[in-house]
This record gives structure tokens, sequence and C-alpha cells, in this order.
């Protein structure tokens, strides 16, 4: 228990938050530009594992983080694309391709990855590169701060920075503005010569841009190779914050740091004696509560809202 | 009437060449994996229908995708998209395990009471979503998303805690008792009684949708809730209603898997029938008589595969990505879109005339 | 005005995938500097040919002739680019943006990508008074009253530089008001060379404002007239392509018992707002109670509380002497309450169901219309379609869409289904809104049936005519207030009238 | 070192493929050897062992070989093995693990002429008749006993990474009994050196998600485990990358996963102190070529451990320079304790949930 209370109070526990957050933060950022757009991307969880194997893949035969990095959003911007191409223009149902997504990405990257390395588990034979982790200078001799702000992977600082560009974008940029029209009124944005499609893909390829980063900072960050189905729900959960977050910037990042601290806790609360898988229920459970919280205090928002008047 | 005539036209056409694009793209898979194509492509398309049991395989593997997909079909056309089937199903899973192993009761009271059980669990979790977004406005999609995990971890504690067999040597409950098994009914197949239930599902899906008052109230407050509203219908009802449904079968479905497939509960994640519950009420365009055609039909290609990566060395794996194109192809709406313009526009024409 | 034609749509043809021909072989011309009429009945392809125009629809035959040159118009963008603007009959505005960046959206200013406020907010004022139309630039839209909501449609669409303007019914949720003045900048756009298409189902309208008419009959162009040329008599026998008689012909009923009896009502709004003060009134039975009030002044709320779908503070309702206070909206039907809402697309009407299912929302449960606990559906199908042929429904067989009605057949289905459970008392909300002459006259004689039958109606419609003449007593509300009580409605005028809807004027005693 | 030597020799079991007889056996062709996996390749340790105890097959012995992936869907097995089965094509069919025993046994009947393999399992020999079934088990509880021991000795020592607190780490799969029978083992191991040792037990939940094998491997360290015996299949990855990130030791699992990464120039395999060896793919090739010399005692069921040297730990480069001597010495005296029978591990198979938990607490830190 003491370790417990230790581990949680202390600046690696924080750390580790913020790593643990890295990767939703990029997905969930992705969901609300898709989300403003009018589409609710549930294909996030795919998109993230097909760019996690291309950035492994392209630096492992390049031997440049560069173009494996290209490789991994390109990846990223394909399946976004093909999810536009079917659910936006073809009409299908974008809950049900997004799915699909998910499931091309699940079969073709194990596929892919046996093609190349005779392997259907791990990449750990392809001698792939990783972003480096960036101490921040100054910063990084505070006490404690220093400890949970510094010495991240350079992609959890860009996660966090990309908060503040996906709230730039949206709300003060010309598509931004498009991208909100056609989210809230799509006959309305046509009618004033937008082209809802184009808008639309052009979301969805921002959000698998977004994606495709969370995804290689699990293959080409976290850990240095890829392995089968390796985001194991990150893509739901990032739905999840998204939504948590109204697809606003800020909430979204307020909604992926309740459930990257609820994983790491969980993390921790693995050395108590309480069986494992209530344990591994933490973070789904904080988020259902986070949507249940969520809806009370916007209630009670309401409610002093009418007194004040 | 002609026009309906050419939506049906098209719409089978676009079934076609959704199937002929997936085999296609099985086809070049192949070719650039397998030494012979032909060959596996064969074994592909014709090696389901090669011998009874296999035949019976695909029937097997229909049997709890005709549930599920059922149960999403009520529930999505109750406007809930609700995904917690999938955590039905594995809990119904569950429950029916413990009601076998530690409730000894004669052949047949013993499955009813098993069946009646997993499927009140399994409309309990799909309630879960549904009460949480009328008392929370929470998202049902979202809440369940979340909800499937949480049910699968604690089903997983519950099997471990209470169910798991330690002489096994595996992870695996104890045996199911023999008094609740649900006997094959074909020979050389593993057919089980379970596909005349299903059969009974359908229809009685078919029925509550279109010839009961309850599903004249799901379908139109599916469709238009301020409409629901405005008329007098209960939306509460509606949702409720429609989700204890869908996840009772869900439930039910979990069990009848158990009962009929497993000697003991072995899952160690959630099977995904629930997901698979989705493309299968795609497929078939949430209409249920149309719902076991579907699940046959993705059986269909699941056994391809499997006999395909078995006999050659395309691996298995691929099948996903060849039912996903299939699905995709089938379900968007404007797929050859111009072409059935241009044939209504003949139509159309050649009737002014 | 010269002769010369600017626009020429030639031959036009669409057809929608349901098959249907919406446009068939249409010509449609325009002339520089005039206002023109386009007219015809629910589904008679007006606002298809406007969409064709403006790029929201792609014809299946037809060309278009722009300034003597043979153009395509693929999408909005093209039409804009050609100078051509639409303003569409429901409103096209995103809700949470800014008046500015709803006029500006489609070709915002700013470098860099990035939107310059200050400019779209300065452009946005510069049109308005180029116009003459004044709105705030930084005004949230979902903040606006419909009246401004128009005006700022029109700014955006002469702000991205139409030279030719459709309106698609713009004056239907307007006050007589509002349409004055709207009349007044349409005029004034016409005079600085503009050329306007109009459509409208009020005719008298049409009469006022414009030069040339083109109507439409079943998807063909029956011809083009000048205004002045043909009377509105001959317009709608053009329109129908039969004689109608305009004029409603209403038999003395005399009232009986009370039916509905509201008292002392108050309500407050979800924000907070009182939006209904001491409400106090009866409807008797065989008696047509209408509500004159400019948009937002509590009828709606009231038609609303009426009809059971909101609640309320304070006071009480009665219908024949039981309350409602507390009771479900079935209940509340149980009691004998019919209600046609205002939106019959968004509540009215499941457009994805059939034209029977929406007819028979209140028989399916009924005793008479299930064999063995299942639904008889030869029963029910026999009901919906006695329903159809009484109510002159346009459907083939029932079984297609509603969403596939025009207009008036889906407002039609909706009076059917609320007409025909012998209501005690009957709410209607805009009634004939946005349909044309025979639907419109056809829902009328229906009330006026429903009236002999003994049915109390409360009528809310923001058609002075309408109100005129069905009502057998008018009240008008302002402010959530019942500001006037007229017991002959021969007696006021419509310029009164308008005094009290402005809150100018209040009745003594009120 | 003769534990790191691939070939199998066990000293009791007849021996036959103790010398790896490429050339001379060759011309035997014609033995067609399957092997029917109920899972996935790419474990990189379980089945990939297996599947290369086939190619092992195929190149010593000449047998065409062939491996079927049944997936983790337990409905396909039986079919699957029933059609191997009947098309008759096969002289050997391998099966593995106890859930595909259970079918087996009912099959097997039905195919009396059919030859089989089970290894992973102890097939029921008194309730079914089972004459042309040969099954190997393994002792796997006490290769990790053995690390255990290695463990206890590394965290209380000084060698380079080791810190003052006397605790180690296990990182499981999931809360199974087959990963548990390693952790009783191991836990039994490490207390035999300290009895006061912690051992932090963590499970990833699956076998896939790496970076949660990396943050339960991260968190235990920060906790002081300074050796951390992983058990997670392709998970545990994400352990060896902890490790090498914070300068701790890691313990790898089924195969010597040390020689496995190092001969992809795998940097992580630096952190790899030692691996507890399940030989699963030894103590088939070695049964193949016993079925060839025709001893293959089919009919009966062996159980293979430390003595046969089908588990145990990998001794390798890395173990002889991160290891003290002393250890080194303490580990040698245990494996021949348990060798000559003077030491008896526990096992997890047969314990109840509860009894595991109780041991998995007590030493919980
Ligand atoms: N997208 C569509 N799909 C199918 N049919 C359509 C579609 N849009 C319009 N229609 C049909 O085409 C016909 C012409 O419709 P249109 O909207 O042009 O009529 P309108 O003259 O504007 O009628 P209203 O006065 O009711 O607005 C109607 O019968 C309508 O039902
Ligand atoms: N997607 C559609 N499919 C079939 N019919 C449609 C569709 N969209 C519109 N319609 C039909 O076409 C008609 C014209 O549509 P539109 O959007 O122009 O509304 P409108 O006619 O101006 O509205 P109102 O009904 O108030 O007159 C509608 O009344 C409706 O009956
Ligand atoms: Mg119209
Ligand atoms: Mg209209």
């Amino acid at each position: 228990m003491e370790a417990v209370i230790r581990g949680v109070f202390s600046a690696a526990f924080l750390y580790s938050a913020l790593r643990v957050t890295t990767p939703i933060l990029f997905a969930a950022l992705g969901g609300a530009v898709a989300k403003k757009a009018g589409v609710t991307n549930i294909g996030l969880e795919g998109t993230m594992l097909a760019s996690a194997l291309a950035g492994v893949v392209g630096s492992a035969y390049t031997q440049s983080l560069l173009i494996g990095a290209l490789c991994g959003i390109a990846t990223g911007l394909l399946i976004s694309g093909l999810l536009a191409y079917f659910a936006i223009k073809l009409k299908a149902e974008i809950f049900l391709t997004g799915l699909m997504m998910n499931m091309i990405a699940s079969g073709a990257t194990v596929f892919i990855m046996y093609m190349l390395t005779k392997d259907k588990g791990t990449t750990t034979k392809l001698k792939s590169l990783v972003f480096p982790q960036v101490p921040l200078p100054l910063i990084k001799d505070i006490p404690f701060v220093g400890e949970v702000v510094s010495n991240h992977n350079i992609l959890t600082y860009l996660a966090f920075l990309s908060v503040a560009l996906v709230w730039f974008f949206i709300n003060r940029t010309k598509l931004g503005i498009r991208i909100r029209a056609v989210g809230e009124n799509p006959k309305a944005a046509e009618s004033v010569g937008i082209n809802i499609i184009k808008t639309q893909v052009t979301a969805l390829l921002i959000c698998g841009f977004l994606a495709s980063l969370g995804g290689m900072y699990l293959s080409m960050g976290y850990v240095s190779w890829f392995s089968r189905d390796m985001t194991a729900g990150r893509g739901f959960t990032a739905v999840a914050a998204q939504y948590l977050g109204r697809a606003n910037a800020g909430g979204t990042l307020m909604a992926s740091l309740v459930f990257g601290t609820a994983d790491a806790l969980a993390n921790v609360l693995q050395s108590l004696r309480v069986p494992a898988e209530f344990v591994q229920m933490i973070p789904y459970a904080a988020t259902l509560l986070g949507l249940v919280f969520y809806s009370v205090n916007a209630k009670r928002i309401r409610r002093l809202k009418k007194l004040a008047k | 009437m002609e026009i309906k005539k050419i939506e049906k036209t098209f719409d089978g056409l676009r079934l076609l060449v959704a199937i002929a694009i997936s085999i296609l793209f099985m086809l070049i898979v192949i070719t650039a994996v397998s030494g012979s194509p032909m060959a596996s492509l064969g074994t592909f398309l014709f090696g389901p229908f090669q011998s009874v049991s296999r035949i019976g395989n695909i029937i097997e593997l229909a049997i709890p995708l005709t549930f599920t997909g059922l149960a999403i079909c009520i529930m999505f056309e109750a406007n809930q998209i609700n995904c917690a089937v999938e955590g039905s199903f594995f809990m119904g899973a569950v429950i029916a395990t413990a009601v076998s192993v530690f409730l000894p009761l004669p052949f047949g009271i013993h499955q009813l009471v098993i069946f009646l059980a997993s499927g009140v669990i399994g409309g309990l979790i799909c309630l879960v979503p549904a009460i949480l977004k009328v008392k929370f406005q929470a998202n049902e999609l979202v809440s369940s998303l979340m909800l499937n995990y949480i049910v699968l971890y604690s089903g997983l504690f519950i099997v471990n805690r209470f169910l798991v067999d330690s002489q096994a040597g595996y992870f695996a409950s104890y045996s199911i008792s023999r008094s609740s098994k649900l006997p094959p009914i074909v020979p050389h197949t593993r057919i089980h009684f379970g596909i005349v239930i299903a059969v009974l599902c359908v229809i009685f899906i078919y029925l509550v949708m279109y010839r009961t008052r309850l599903g004249y109230a799901i379908r139109m407050a599916g469709k238009n809730e301020n409409f629901a509203r405005y008329t007098g219908i209960s939306v509460l009802t509606v949702i409720f209603a429609s989700q204890a449904i869908g996840g009772f079968i869900g439930g039910m479905a979990g069990s009848i898997e158990i009962l009929g497939m497993y000697r003991r509960f072995q899952y160690t994640a959630s099977p995904q029938y629930g997901f698979d519950g989705i493309i299968i009420a795609t497929l078939a365009d949430y209409k249920p008589q149309m719902i076991p055609v579907a699940a046959l039909f993705l059986a269909y290609i699941r056994i391809g595969s499997d006999i395909l990566s078995r006999t050659t060395d395309v691996p298995v794996e691929i099948v996903s990505v060849v039912q996903a194109i299939a699905v995709l192809f089938v379900a968007s709406k404007l797929f050859l879109n111009k072409y059935k313009q241009w044939a209504i526009v003949r139509a159309a024409k050649t009737k002014e005339a | 005005m010269d002769n010369t034609n600017i626009l020429e749509m030639r031959n036009i043809t669409k057809v929608y995938p349901t098959g249907l021909v919406a446009n068939n072989h249409v010509d449609f011309s325009l002339r520089k500097g005039e206002i023109h009429a386009l007219a015809g009945e629910n589904g008679a392809g007006k606002t298809t040919l406007m969409k064709v125009l403006f790029g929201l629809e792609k014809p299946d035959e037809g060309e278009i002739i722009l300034s003597g040159a043979s153009v395509s118009i693929h999408n909005p963008i093209d039409a804009i680019h050609k100078g051509i603007g639409m303003v569409h009959q429901h409103f096209m505005l995103i809700p949470s943006l800014t008046v500015a960046e709803n006029i500006v959206l489609g070709d915002e200013p700013g470098k860099y990508g990035v939107l310059d406020n200050r400019m779209a907010s300065e452009m946005a004022r510069t049109i308005g008074q180029k116009y003459n139309m004044n709105v705030d630039p930084e005004d949230v839209v979902a903040d606006l009253p419909v009246g401004i909501r128009q005006k700022v449609e029109i700014l955006k669409a002469l702000h991205k530089g139409a030279d030719i303007l459709i309106l698609d019914e713009p004056t239907a949720v307007l006050t007589p008001q509002e349409t004055k003045e709207l009349f007044a900048e349409l005029k004034g756009l016409r005079d600085k060379g503009h050329t306007i298409v109009f459509i409208s189902h009020k005719l008298n309208e049409v009469k006022e404002l414009c030069d040339r008419i083109t109507i439409l009959r079943d998807g063909k162009d029956v011809g083009v007239y000048d205004v002045k040329d043909v009377s509105e008599q001959k317009i709608s026998s053009l329109m129908v392509g039969r004689n109608l008689e305009v004029n409603t012909q209403k038999d003395p009923v005399e009232p009986g018992r009370i039916v509905l009896d509201v008292r002392n009502l108050n309500k407050e709004n979800e924000s907070g707002r009182q939006v209904l003060h001491d409400i106090n009134f009866q409807i008797r039975a065989g008696e047509i109670v209408g509500i004159a009030a400019v948009e937002g002044n509590g009828q709606k709320e009231l038609s609303e509380i009426t009809a059971g779908l909101e609640g309320f503070s304070e006071g009480d309702i009665t219908v024949s002497g039981t309350s409602i206070k507390n009771k479900t909206i079935k209940e509340i039907r149980g009691m004998g309450v019919s209600h046609v809402p205002e939106d019959r697309v968004a509540v009215g009407l499941v457009g994805d169901a059939s034209v029977s299912d929406n007819l028979i929302t209140y028989v399916y449960d009924k005793k008479e219309y299930s064999s063995h606990g299942l639904l008889d559906r030869k029963k029910i199908a026999g009901y919906a379609r006695d329903l159809r042929e009484k109510f002159l429904v346009k459907s083939k067989d029932g079984t297609e869409a509603v969403r596939m009605l025009s207009g008036g057949n889906m407002q039609k289905v909706v009076v059917a289904r609320e007409f025909s459970t012998n209501p005690q008392l009957i709410i209607l909300n805009q009634p004939t809104r946005g349909i044309d002459v025979g639907a419109t006259e056809f829902v009328r004689q229906k009330v006026l049936e429903l009236r002999s039958r003994g049915s109390a109606v409360l009528l809310v419609s923001a058609d002075l005519n309408e109100l005129f003449e069905l009502s057998d007593r008018l009240m008008v509300m302002f402010d959530g207030r019942i500001t006037a009580d007229i017991k002959d409605v021969g007696q006021v005028t419509e310029n009164e009238l308008g005094e009290y809807m402005l809150g100018l004027k209040k009745q003594e005693g009120m | 070192g003769t534990k790191a030597d691939s070939t199998a020799a066990g000293s009791s079991a007849p021996s036959a493929a103790d010398t790896p007889a490429a050339g001379d056996k060759t011309e035997e062709k014609g033995l067609k050897v399957a092997l029917l996996i109920n899972g996935v390749l790419g474990d990189q340790s379980y089945y990939d062992s297996a599947a290369a105890g086939m190619e092992a097959i195929k190149e010593s012995y000449g047998c065409e070989t062939k491996i079927v992936e049944m997936g983790s869907d337990a409905t396909k097995y039986e079919p699957t093995i029933t059609e191997y089965s009947e098309s008759g094509d096969w002289d050997i069919i391998i099966l593995c693990t106890n859930t595909l025993k259970e079918i087996l046994q009912e099959i097997a009947q039905d195919y009396p002429d059919q030859k089989y393999i089970l290894f992973g399992a102890r097939a029921d020999y008194e309730n079914f008749n089972m004459s042309n079934v040969y099954t190997v088990d393994y002792l796997a509880n006490e290769g990790a006993y053995l690390a255990g021991v290695v463990a206890a000795g590394l965290t209380t020592s000084k060698a380079e990474g080791m810190n003052e607190e006397k605790v180690i780490g296990f990182v499981g799969g999931q809360d199974v009994t087959v990963i548990n029978d390693f952790l009783i083992g191991f836990i039994e191991g490490a207390k035999s050196v300290d009895s006061d040792i912690k051992v932090i037990t963590s499970y990833v939940g699956d076998y896939v998600n790496t970076g949660k094998g990396k943050e339960l491997a991260l968190t235990q360290i920060q906790q002081g485990a300074d050796v951390i015996f992983q058990c997670a299949g392709g998970a545990g990855t994400g352990v060896f990358e902890a490790a090498s990130e914070k300068g701790v030791l890691a313990i790898g699992c089924d195969a010597d996963q040390y020689e496995v990464l190092k001969s992809m120039d795998d940097p992580l395999a630096d952190v790899i102190a030692t691996s507890v060896m399940k030989r699963v793919g030894v103590s088939i090739e070695r049964a193949v070529g016993m079925a060839i010399d025709g001893t293959l005692p089919y009919g009966s069921f062996e159980l293979v451990g430390v003595k046969e040297n089908v588990t145990g730990i990998a001794v390798n480069d890395n173990y002889k320079t991160i290891v003290p001597d002393e250890i080194v010495a303490s580990e040698e005296q245990a494996e021949k304790a348990i060798v000559d029978g003077t030491i008896k591990v526990s096992t997890a198979l047969g314990m109840t949930t509860e009894e595991v938990s109780e041991i998995r607490n007590s030493v919980k830190p």
C-alpha cells in the first residue's frame, strides 16, 4: 500500500501519466477535428495501428527517421482517405466504415508484417528507428517539475502543442470555420459554395495525420517495434475522450488526461491486493464515470445559470 | 413499381459486384503469395462445400452471427447505437457456464433456465448504456464501448474466481454439464439445436418489428424521436424495450454458443460476435428476415479463408480485409449510383413517352 | 428593364432517384432587372428547378444559357461565380457563427488561411449599409429572430455578388410588417439592377411585388405572363388546371359547452425567462379561436403546452373539465386532443417511414386492429387507404416513404391523421405554411368540417388571411400576454391587428 | 554450460535425436508431419519454438512438414483436427496444449491408425483408448524456480544496476494457470535465496499490448524492482524495453530470448540476464526422431523438466557476463537438487485461484 501511495505521489507517476496520455491525445484530437466536420471517426484504432506499422517498416528499410515518419503519416492519410471515400463519397454508414477500417488494419498489418519478416507477432527483426527523447533546457533542472515535464519523447511535446494548434485551426482559420459550418449545417455550407465532401475529406485527413502520430508514438517512441494489435483499444478510448471533451481542443485534452492518469494509476495499483481484473477495468470505468459526471455537471451549470438570471 | 424493380435490381447488382471485387482482391493477394493461385482461389470458393462437415461449419458459425445480427437489428432500429451486445454475449456465456456447472437440473429444463439467466443478464448489460443515456445524456456508443471492457474483465474475474478448473491445465472452466448441452441435430456436423432457436428468433423479431405495437413504436421512434414524443409514443419504452430484447438475445446467444459448441468456457478475450452483428445487420439492411442470409454469407467467406489458410500459404488474417471490402461496397449507398440513375431516367422517360 | 433575357433555362428535365419526374422539359427565362414569380402547387417542381439553376441538383437533360452563352453549373460555387445567389426557404445559416462569419462564409477574408475577423465584420457592415439592411455583424446567429435571419440570408447572397437572386418562399415565416420591409428592400434591389426570382404561394404578394410570373404544373411549365395581365383567380386556376373557389364558405355554428379552459397559465422557459404571463381563455365546442402574434411572443409555447408537449409552472388547463397537469401526452390525446405541429418534417412525420405507417399512429394500438395479439395488417392498410382517399394524399399505394411526397402532401398526411381521431380539441399550428392554394383550401375546408362536428379549435397562424377567414374569435399575443380578444372578427382591420401584434396598442382591460 | 545447447539429450529419455544427424536421415523421405497449433505464430516463445522444432525436423529427418495456425476461435479446432485425421495424408499429427487435449481424446479413438504427438499436456490414458497418442508435458515451474534463484541472487547482490531493495518483479500475460505455474516456481526459487524477498506481480491482460507491458515494468521498477521476469508473450518485449531504459535486468521466457534478439542485432538483448526455457521444439524433434526409429512410446505420457534438460534457464554469454559467480554457483546447486529430487517445486496446476493469490500476496511489498 505504502508503495502505491509513494508511487502515485511521485514525479515518475505524473511523468508516466503524460506518457500514457500521448497516443490517446493525438488520436482524440484527430477525432475532434473530424467530429467538428460532422464525422464520428470510429476508425481511429485502425488508423493508429496501420501507421504504427508503416513507420516501423519505413524507418527500418531506409534507416531514416524522417522517411519512416512520412510513411507512417502517409498510411494514416491513406486509411482516413479510404474511410472518407466510402463514408463520404459513397455514403456508406460512417460508423460501420470505421469498424471496417479497424478490421482492415488489424488484418493487413499482420499480413504485411508476415510478408516482410515471416513473423506474425512483432517486428523486432526489423531494425527500425525511434523518435528521440528530448530534455527541456532550464526546465529540466527544476526539481519535481523537471522530472515530470522534461525528457519526454518529442512526440509527447508535439501532442500537447497540437492542442493549441487544433484550437487555433478550428476557431481562427478559414478552413476551420468551414469545417465547423459543414459539421453544423452541411446544407447551409453547401449553399455558399463550400464543397461538403472536400471539407469533410480534409478534416478526415487531418484526423488521419494526428492519429498516425499517435500510432507511431506507440511503435517508435513508447517501444521500438510494432506488434500485432498493439493499439489495444486506445482508438476507442480516444473516441470516448473526444466525445467527453465535446470535440473542443481543451476539453479533449482534459478528457485524455483523465484517461491517461487512470491508466497510469491502474498500472501502479496492480501491486495492490486487488484482483487484476478489477484494476484493468479502472481506465474504462473512469471514462464511464466521466461521462456521467460530465452530464451531472452540465446540469448543475444550467441550474446555476438559471439562478443567476 | 418500375422504379422499385430497378432499385431491387441494383441492390442485387451492388451485392454481386461487391462480392466480385472482394474475390478479385483475394485473387490478387493469393497470386502474390501462393504458387498456384487458381487452385487456391478454388479452395477458397468451393472448399467450404467440399464435405458435409464443412457445410456444417458454415452453419455452425452462422448461428451466433444470426443472433447478434438480430440483436443489433432491433437495437439500431430504435436508433440506439449501443454496442453492448458484445458484452452481453460474453457475459451470457459466463453465466451459462456458471448455471451449467453449479445448478444440476434435468435435461431440457436446464437449458431453459440457462437461456433465461444469460438472456436476463445480457438484457441488463444492454440496459446500462440506455439508462446512462436517459438519465445522464451519455452517448450510448461511447458508454457501451467502455462498458464492454468492464464486462469483459468482470466476466474473466467470475470465471477465474469461481469457475476455473485448475485441473484443466489451461484457462478453462469446469466442463459444461451433460444435461445442459445443446445436442447436435445433423449427423456428421456439429449443427446443434441452437439453429432451431435461431430460426424461431428470426421469426420472433420479424413479428415484433412488423406485427406488434412495440415494433411500430420502435420503428417510428427510432426514425424520429420528436414524432414519437409528439404523438405520445413512449420513447422510454422504446429505448428500454429494444435494448432489453436485443441484450436478451445477445446474452442468450452467448449461452447457446457455449452449450452447443464448447466443452468448457475458454474465452480469454471477447469473441467479437457483437461487432460482427453490426456487419450482419448492415448487410441485411436491418431486415430481420435477411439476417440469416447475411450471417451465412459471412460465415461462408470466413470458413473459406480458414480452409485456404490451412491448405495454402495464404495467412488467415487476410480474410478480415476481404470481409471488410465486401461489407464496405455493399454498404456504400452511392456505389454504382450513376448507372442506377441512368436506368431510372430511362425508365421514367419511356413511361412519359 | 429591357427585354433581353439574361438567363434562359431550356428544356430542363430532372428525374429524382425515386423515378419522379420533378421537372419535365421546363423552359424558364429571366430578364434583367425584373422580379419574376415562380408559382405552382406543392410538388410542381419550383424548388427543384431553382436547385438545378443553383447547382444543387444535376439536370438529366436541358441547358442553361447565361448572358447568351451556354454554361454548365455543377455546384453552388459555379453558380456563385456566375452571379447567382439563392435564399432557401429553410434557413441556411450556421447558428454558432456570427453574422459576419455567416456572410463571408465560402469567401472569407484573411491571409495565410487565417480568418481576418475585423475585415469580415467590416465587409458585413458595408454590405448591410449599401443595401440598407442593418444587422450587427458581431451578433451570433443563434440569438437572432427570424426576420433578421432572413436579412442575413439575403446579405449573404448579395455579398457573394449575386446579380440573380432566388428567394424560395421567403415570406412564409415573416410577419406582415417584416414582409412589407422585405418587399421594400427587394424593390430597392431591383432598382439597383438585380434580377430576382420570387417563389411564393401567396398570390397577393406575387401581385404586389412581381413583374412577370412563370407557372409550373406537375413538373411542366404552363406559361409566362406579365403579372399585371393575370388575376389571382387566373393564376391559381393555371396552377391547378381547374377553377378554384378561393373564398372559404363558412356556415354559422352555435358554440356549445366549454371544451378548453386555460386559467392563470404561467410558464418559465429553460433559461428562466417568463414566456407566458397569466393566460386566461376558453374555447367552446364548435368554436375556432385564432391567435395572431409575431413569432416569439408565446404563441408557440401556448400551443405546445396545451398539446402536452411542454409543462407549465403555474395555473391550470382543463379539457372538458379534466386537468392536463401531470398527464402524459398519450393520456392527453386519450382525452380527445389532437395537434398539428408547426414543423411537419421534424416533428409531424417520420420521413423514412411509409405514408401508411405515418397515418396509423393513433389506431395501431386499438383492439380492433389486432388479431391474436398481432397487428392486423389488412385492417390497418384499409384504414390507411381510406384516409389517403378521404384526404386526397397523392401517393401510389402508401408504401413509399413520406419524405418522397411534396410539402403539401406531407401536410395532408399530418392533417389526415390528426383530424380523423374525432377530436374534442384540436390545436393547429401553422396548418398551411408553405403549401399551395389547392392544398391550403383543402385543409381549411377540413378545419371547418371539424368545427361543424363540434370540435374546439385553437388556431395559431402567421397567415393573417387564414386567421380572418377561419376564426370565430381572434386573440392577439404580445410578449407572452394576451393583449386583445376580438369577439367579432369582421370588425377589426388588418392594420389594427398589426398594431396589437407589435405591442403598439393594447385592448382595454387586458 | 550444457543447458545452453540446443540439442535435447534427456539423460533418462531414450535418445535418438541427441546428435543432430542431418545428413544421413534425409534419405528416409516420406514422413509427413503436421503441427496444428491453437493460436498463431509470432509469439517468439511457445508456438515459435514449436515451429522451429518443425523446421529442425525438416532439416534433420527430411520430413515434409506443415504448420496450421488454428487461431483463437476454439470452435475451429475440432473440425480442423478431424479433417486432418480423416485425410490420412499425414503420418504424424502434432498437437499442443491442454486445450486440444480434450478434443484429441475423443478424436484419437476414431482414427486408431493415425499417430499423434501431443505436447504441453497430459492425456487421460485411463479413460480414453489412446494407444496412438504420445503425450509430453513440461515442468515449467522448475525452470522458473531457477530463474527465481538467479533473480533473488541478483537483487541482493552488488551487480550492476541492482539497488538496495530486495524487490523483484513478474509481468504475466494473464492471470491464468500456465502463466501462474511460472510465477509459483519463480517465487519459490526467490524465497529459497532470501525469505524476505518481495515479488511484485502484474498482468498485462493480454499477450499483445507491448505498451502496457512496458508501462507495468516501469511501474515495478519505480517501486524498487530491479530484475523482472516476463511471461507475457509479445507484450513481454515491452518489459525488456523498460529494463533497458532504466538500467535494470530482465528475464525472458520460453525461448532463449537473449539469443533470439542478439541474432537480430537488437541491443535490447543485453538486459536479458537469462531466460526460462521450455524447449518445446527440442522435445518435438526428439519425439519425431524416436518415431522414425520406432522407439516412440505411443500410448504413454512423459513429464520432462530440468532433469531432461527440456526446461531450465538459458546459460549464454550474457548470463556469464552479468551474473556473479556465487549466484551461478547457487543456481547450479539448485539445479542439481531438482535433478536428484531433493527439491520439489510446487506447481500452479491444480491450485485454486485463492491458493495462487495467497502465495502471490504473501510476497507483495
Ligand atoms: N431529393 C428528392 N428525391 C425525390 N423526390 C424529390 C426530391 N426532391 C423533390 N422531390 C419531388 O419532386 C417533386 C418536385 O419537388 P419540388 O420541391 O421541386 O416542388 P415545389 O414546387 O418546390 O413544391 P413546394 O411548393 O411544396 O415547395 C415533388 O413531388 C417532390 O416530392
Ligand atoms: N432526400 C429526399 N428524398 C425524397 N424526397 C425529398 C428529399 N428531399 C426533399 N424531398 C421532397 O422534395 C420536396 C422539396 O424539398 P425542399 O428541400 O425543397 O423543401 P420544400 O419543398 O421547399 O419545403 P416545404 O415542404 O416546406 O415546401 C420536399 O417537400 C420533399 O417532399
Ligand atoms: Mg419548394
Ligand atoms: Mg415548399
